[in-house]
């Protein structure tokens, strides 16, 4: 297993009811694992799932990237700025 | 210059940000907080952003415009947290010697701001405040 | 708003005519006078206006703006005079509901000034001066 | 024959020497004609004739149209603004 840092930010942190949290994930696990652990944690989340994008080092991260150990992941609902 | 405050942004600063004497023309855009939103009457506008990432998508698209057109500078500012009607919320401005690019640029810095920079927009109606969702195109 | 002036272009004041809750973006283009015109270093501008004419084809830029776009307000400020480098000598500003509209209104506006309005520049070189002759298109 | 007014604007009036004259046409004279005779008493305007346009009223008005006694009319050469 290896160990995930996530960050929520605005609705992803509110449904979630933290900013912060580490997941549990098996070895190779992609983004896209991280997003469904998440979800099944935090069910509320389901209706955004479709729409939530991720970000590693400040940058998106397609889908399929292969998480590692101590990434830290931020979970980006829909942007709204402008 | 790219920038997130949570004052209100300073507009004769950025534009001396731009000037430059051989700029024949500066396009700003300033994006302006609505008292309406799908059908619904806004009080007032919260902004959060992931303040790093942030300024970093703000700085590539900035750099982007660099690449993409002859223009002189640009600059990106945004502001956070509480934002009343009719206050700016974004403002970008590029100078180039000729107007088609700075009003190119400025038009791409703005539609890409709205689909790539990670802040995000709480709006507070009469009955309730709510995050904003997927957005369409020009919201 | 609009105005032929023989002072600096007073922009925060412009914004402020543009400001109506309703609006989602402003558009503002200022168009601000070239160290080098035509490969040639140039020190100084001074404007010529037929008065009337000019405010008259002005006005009617602006109301060719609302006929055409949904729009909120827009403003078209023409500095006379001489202006010097780096400083405005026209501002325009478009006020919308929606960006697209403010960005198309304030392009139309500044592209049918250039093409309309009886307004002439006096090119000041080290060498002498010059009015401009006949004009492509982006200048 | 008519008198018409004529209002001169920067290279227009610094090639004639004056911002205002009265010509006199004979009836029927249209715009075109004006410019003809107003070249033809300040040749040195020759070089900017094919640009220059009219304006009565404060609106362009068409090298073909005629004048009448008294119209004023304004020679408008390039325009630079902006």
């Amino acid at each position: 297993m290896i160990a995930v840092n996530v960050k929520l930010f605005a609705v992803a942190r509110d449904l979630a009811g933290r900013e912060e949290l580490t997941l549990s994930l098996p070895r190779e696990s992609s983004v896209s694992d991280l997003v469904e652990a998440l979800v099944h944690r935090y069910p509320r989340l389901e209706e955004w799932k479709r729409y939530l994008r991720c970000a590693l080092n400040h940058q998106y991260i397609s889908s399929d990237q292969i998480l590692r150990e101590g990434d830290e992941v931020a979970i980006i609902p829909p942007v709204s700025g402008g | 210059m790219v920038r997130i405050v949570t004052e209100p942004i300073d507009i004769p600063m950025i534009l001396e940000s731009l000037g430059d004497p051989s700029a024949g023309g500066i396009d700003l855009f300033v994006g302006t907080t609505r008292n309406h939103s799908r059908g619904k009457k806004v009080l007032a506008l919260e902004y959060e952003a992931y303040l790093p990432m942030a300024l970093n998508q703000m700085q590539e698209i900035a750099d982007g415009a660099r690449k993409k057109w002859d223009i002189r500078n640009v600059s990106i500012v945004h502001r956070i947290g509480r934002v009343d009607i009719g206050e700016a919320s974004v403002v970008i401005g590029v100078s180039a010697t000729h107007r088609n690019e700075a009003f190119e640029a400025c038009r791409y810095c703005i539609d890409t701001l709205k689909k790539v920079v990670p802040i995000w927009k709480k709006e507070f109606f009469v009955d309730g405040e709510a995050w904003v969702g997927p957005q369409g195109g020009d919201q």
